[in-house]
């Protein structure tokens, strides 16, 4: 008997309807049944389910995406690899990206913030880069309340339990707090890096016959179908019903940075490809490097090194075991880079080699468990989705709200008072905003600024977004998202040069919240045209909802600028009593 | 002067400060915990970082790092060994300083900057301050609460062993203790980072004064 | 008074860094007998109740609600009588 | 093989500044009963030994040179013999 016999047969797998519980539906289901000619098997019906879920193939938000203004004359990098990439002279790049980590967060505040802050290093450093700085941008309920309470402490903890300890700084961010974010905080985390333009690397499996080496920590059941899980809707019974939890492990992620940064100084020449494991494993990081390239792939699963024992193809593919990457490496010419890999303590395996086939295959125990044409897997049936004003704002348009403002005094304290508008120093003090020792701005002032060592440059970074502007008009509260950014930004004397987004919306499939996401993207995009601030990488994060109440649209920009010479910083505070201040704008 | 920076595994304070070091002239390298040499060196500096993802008590795993031995060798003739930060807690495990840095009293990571008043100003690493200057120094710990038996921290004050105190204590320290060194002078630990307070750029040169400290002690005892 | 000693420990399938590191840090050491190391949490909690049941449960409520993390850890505990400690 | 259980706690004169915390937060939550938290560390090992006296001996040793820090802590720990596992 093989070990996947107990598997479910493919008539099962049709009969029993499973795929519709993986979030396929039915008309993707008899769509795979078309194209591949025949029942998919058990472990093929979990990897199109992964890979077609919206967190990975944003079959939903594509449309939409697609419209973002992602090209200057500094873009070196768009959208579509791990991070985005802008040229800043000097034969030099910075690298930014943003995530979130929404519902792991949610489920489990310290460990889903902290692998928040793990994989979108990995991002950073998969594109031959040195993380530099580390940002977030987190929105919870009322503090009132007792579980929002947990929350914060739990998400606070996670994102200083990971950074520093992988010692990259985390220099800025933003908090604010509403009840529309009780059930479902939002926990987005941003982080940037620098790095020689020759070091570019792509997330591409290039080259018949080269090699495919799995790197860094074994495969466990962490985050089985975690890719689906957060492409689903919270239901607030369903707290305990749980897929195992991802945990980081920031010292194992240090080692791995450290090794792949400097596998990228000393063997550029046979490295072909590098790309991290996040959502959906190395089901899809391995899928995709083949697909970019026009290649296939073959994988035997029996050398994934594991944790954990009987685990199945489908759960092998699936994981999100933490602290994974996957290189593509010239054949004949991989013992070098395990080698390397080795003498830090970390394991690193060929599992495969890259084909000419265009067909994702997957061996296990002596079968072929997976057969299926990589360009169909990689690349979900898109679905445009119907749009509708929200009634909210259809009603709201014609009466103008005026505050009461006959006691100023009181306003000012009664605003003061206000959690979101209050100093978060008591939080960001639990973050290492100085390891690195290049920090010049540090949390506290509008942007943070990092200086470029051996250069007179330095970087500013922001993440900036008022979502109750967005509720009540959608298009502009993302002008004046973006617009915020690049005042924090120019405060400190930077040039604002490139956006990186994260989205955060609710059920698309909801007609008012799809208006939403489209009206952002195009606020956004207007912006960024006249701020000449290309949208260079993101992410989308969507069914923010708890028991059908949709946060607002959340559309988080970070921004980051560029200043030439980092003895012109500004900072926030007066200088000398007697100092004019002057106030500037409309 | 020839400096080693130690780089353990989860080391991340390393490069900070080998940089600070190189802009005071210093001829510093790093070294790795994995090898066991140190013959060359005049000075050694353990940095700040995560050794060993400070998995089970901060300092515990690295302080058997095969480099550790060579840095006990080298204390015992006499060479310079500075700890900073996880640095002083590998010094504390490995019993090279005495005590232990627990948790702070107000469990959390806290990073700031904070005074620190200069307790002893006849050592190798605060000679060019002056005694009870105030310095502000960044720091950057979850377990920074130095603890020692009453016994110990008596024999500490009565030899002068305590170099800097927090003017204003953020962790619990006993005795407002930030930075002590042993007996002889030559092996010293604290938990600020003077390192991360060198370059104008930061908007801090306060610790500036704790290389100089030592670059003109090492000056003096080779010119003597 | 009764003494609640609570062992907590990561459920099987869950990820144990410091366990693993703690283990490649004995065989270093040359405890090459040690075949696997796991790092759990340890209380000790002393409380008022008044009889064995109502000590139960009460511990098995805080411990659930409030030491472990119930994604992520295990927990059993033993009980015993001890005398009723003088507050300093 | 032997699996040891060693539980590992502060000692008494030791602040125990996260037993504290926990203890507030027992109050805050209205477990008025808890008069006293001490948070320590648990560990499992399992080990191959020839017999109970070298178990208890390497327990012993790897115990105080790396799992404890003996200027703080103290220790205990049971051993019982369990089958020994299959490698995978
Ligand atoms: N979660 C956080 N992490 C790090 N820094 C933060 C965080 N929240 C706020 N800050 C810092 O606090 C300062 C004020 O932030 P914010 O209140 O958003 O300012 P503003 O509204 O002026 O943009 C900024 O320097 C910001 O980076």
């Amino acid at each position: 008997m093989t070990k996947v016999s107990k598997e479910m047969s493919p008539e099962q797998v049709r009969d029993s309807k499973i795929y519709l519980d993986w979030s396929l539906t039915q008309e993707e289901y008899e769509l795979i049944v078309a194209t591949i000619d025949r029942l998919p098997n058990f472990t093929e019906t979990g990897i199109f389910s992964g890979m077609w879920s919206e967190h990975v193939s944003y079959k939903k938000s594509k449309p939409i995406l697609r419209k973002f203004w992602s090209q200057n004359e500094r873009v070196l990098q768009g959208p579509g690899e791990g991070a985005g990439i802008l040229d800043i002279g000097d034969g030099q790049a910075v690298v930014f990206k943003a995530e979130s980590h929404n519902h792991p967060s949610f489920v489990e505040p310290y460990e889903g913030a902290a692998t928040g802050i793990g994989g979108i290093l990995r991002d950073i450093f998969s594109m031959g880069a040195q993380p530099i700085a580390a940002l977030d941008s987190l929105r919870f309920g009322e503090l009132n309340n007792p579980r929002t309470r947990h929350l914060v402490d739990g998400i606070i903890a996670g994102i200083a339990g990971y950074g520093n300890a992988i010692g990259i700084p985390t220099v800025g961010g933003e908090i604010a707090f509403d009840d529309v974010y009780a059930g479902n905080p939002l926990v987005n985390v941003m982080a940037v890096g620098l790095m020689e333009k020759t070091a570019m690397q792509v997330g591409q499996a290039k080259g018949v016959g080269n090699s495919v080496i799995y790197v860094g920590a074994k495969t466990g059941r962490d985050g089985i179908n975690g890719a689906s899980f957060a492409s689903a809707e919270f239901s607030s019974a369903h707290e305990s019903d749980r897929s195992a939890v991802q945990v980081g492990d920031p010292f194992l992620e240090k080692l791995v940075m450290d090794t792949t940064l400097q596998a990228v100084r000393e063997y550029a020449d046979i490295i072909v490809g590098i790309q991290d494991m996040g959502a959906a494993g190395l089901l899809s990081s391995s899928s995709e490097m083949a697909s970019k390239a026009g290649q296939g792939m073959t994988l035997n699963l029996d050398l994934v090194p594991q944790r954990e024992t009987n685990m199945t193809p489908y759960e092998l593919m699936l994981s999100e075991s933490q602290e994974r990457m996957l290189f593509v490496v010239k054949r004949g010419e991989e013992q070098a880079i395990i080698d390397l890999f080795e003498t830090n303590d970390l394991d690193a395996v060929i599992i495969g080699e890259v084909t000419d086939n265009e067909q994702f295959i997957l061996e296990f125990d002596g079968e072929i468990v997976a057969d299926v044409p990589i360009d169909f897997l990689t690349h979900a049936p898109k679905q445009d989705l119907p749009m509708a004003v929200p009634a909210r704002i259809k009603e709201l348009s014609s009466k103008q709200y005026l505050p009461d403002m006959s006691d100023l005094k009181k306003t000012v304290l009664s605003l003061i008072a206000q959690p979101t508008i209050a100093s978060k120093a008591a939080l960001f003090r639990h973050f290492d905003s100085m390891v690195r020792a290049d920090t010049v701005i540090k949390p506290g002032g509008d942007a943070a600024l990092i200086r470029v060592r051996g250069t007179q440059k330095a970087l500013a970074m922001t993440t900036d977004v008022n979502a109750r502007y967005l509720y009540l008009d959608p298009l502009k509260g993302a002008q004046m998202a973006v617009a915020e950014a690049a005042r924090n930004i120019v405060a400190t004397g930077a040039l604002p040069i490139g956006i990186t987004d994260g989205l955060n919306f609710g059920s698309p499939d909801n007609p008012e919240v799809y208006y939403e996401l489209d009206q952002a993207v195009s606020g956004i995009n207007i912006m960024a045209k006249q701020l000449n601030t290309p949208i260079i990488s993101g992410n989308v994060s969507l069914y923010n909802e708890t028991d059908g109440r949709a946060i607002y649209p959340t559309p988080m920009i970070g921004m980051v600028g560029l200043l030439e010479d980092v003895t012109k910083a500004t900072t926030i505070d007066f200088k000398n009593a007697g100092d004019i201040i002057y106030l500037i704008g409309e | 002067m020839r400096a080693a920076v130690i780089s353990f595994p989860g080391s991340n304070c390393d490069f900070d400060m080998l940089y600070a070091l190189q802009d005071f002239g210093v001829d510093a390298q790093i070294i790795s915990a994995k090898t066991n040499d140190l013959t060359n060196f005049d000075a050694i500096f353990l940095p700040g970082g995560f050794s060993y993802g400070d998995y089970l008590r901060t300092g515990a795993i690295a302080r058997f790092s095969p480099i550790m031995s060579a840095v006990t060798q080298a204390a015992n003739e006499g060479k310079i060994i500075v700890g900073i930060c996880n640095g002083f807690q590998i010094l504390t495990e490995a019993g090279l300083l005495p005590g232990q840095l627990l948790m702070n009293k107000n469990p959390g990571f806290i990073c700031d900057e904070v005074l620190l008043t200069i307790a002893n100003p006849d050592t190798v690493y605060t000679n060019t301050y002056n005694a009870n200057e105030k310095i502000l120094i960044p720091i950057a710990h979850g377990e920074g609460n130095y603890y020692a038996d009453e016994a110990t921290l008596d024999q500490l004050e009565n030899n002068h062993q305590v170099v800097f105190r927090y003017a204003d204590n953020p962790n619990g320290s006993a005795r407002d203790i930030a930075g002590i060194m042993n007996e002889q002078g030559n092996v010293f630990g604290m938990m600020p980072h003077p390192e991360r307070a060198v370059d104008p750029i930061t908007g801090n040169i306060d610790g500036q004064g704790f290389f100089k400290s030592i670059l003109s002690a090492i000056l003096t005892k080779v010119t003597a | 008074m009764y003494l609640a000693k609570i062992y907590v420990t990561y459920k099987p399938s869950i990820l144990d860094p410091q366990g693993e590191v703690i283990k490649s840090a004995l065989h270093r050491m040359d405890y090459a007998g040690v075949q696997t190391v796991t790092q759990g949490k340890y209380f000790e909690v002393k409380l008022q109740a008044t009889d064995v049941d109502s000590a139960t449960a009460e511990t098995q409520s805080f411990t659930e609600s409030l030491l472990i993390n119930q994604n992520t850890e295990t927990y059993r505990f033993d009980l015993s009588l001890v005398a009723d400690e003088v507050d300093v």
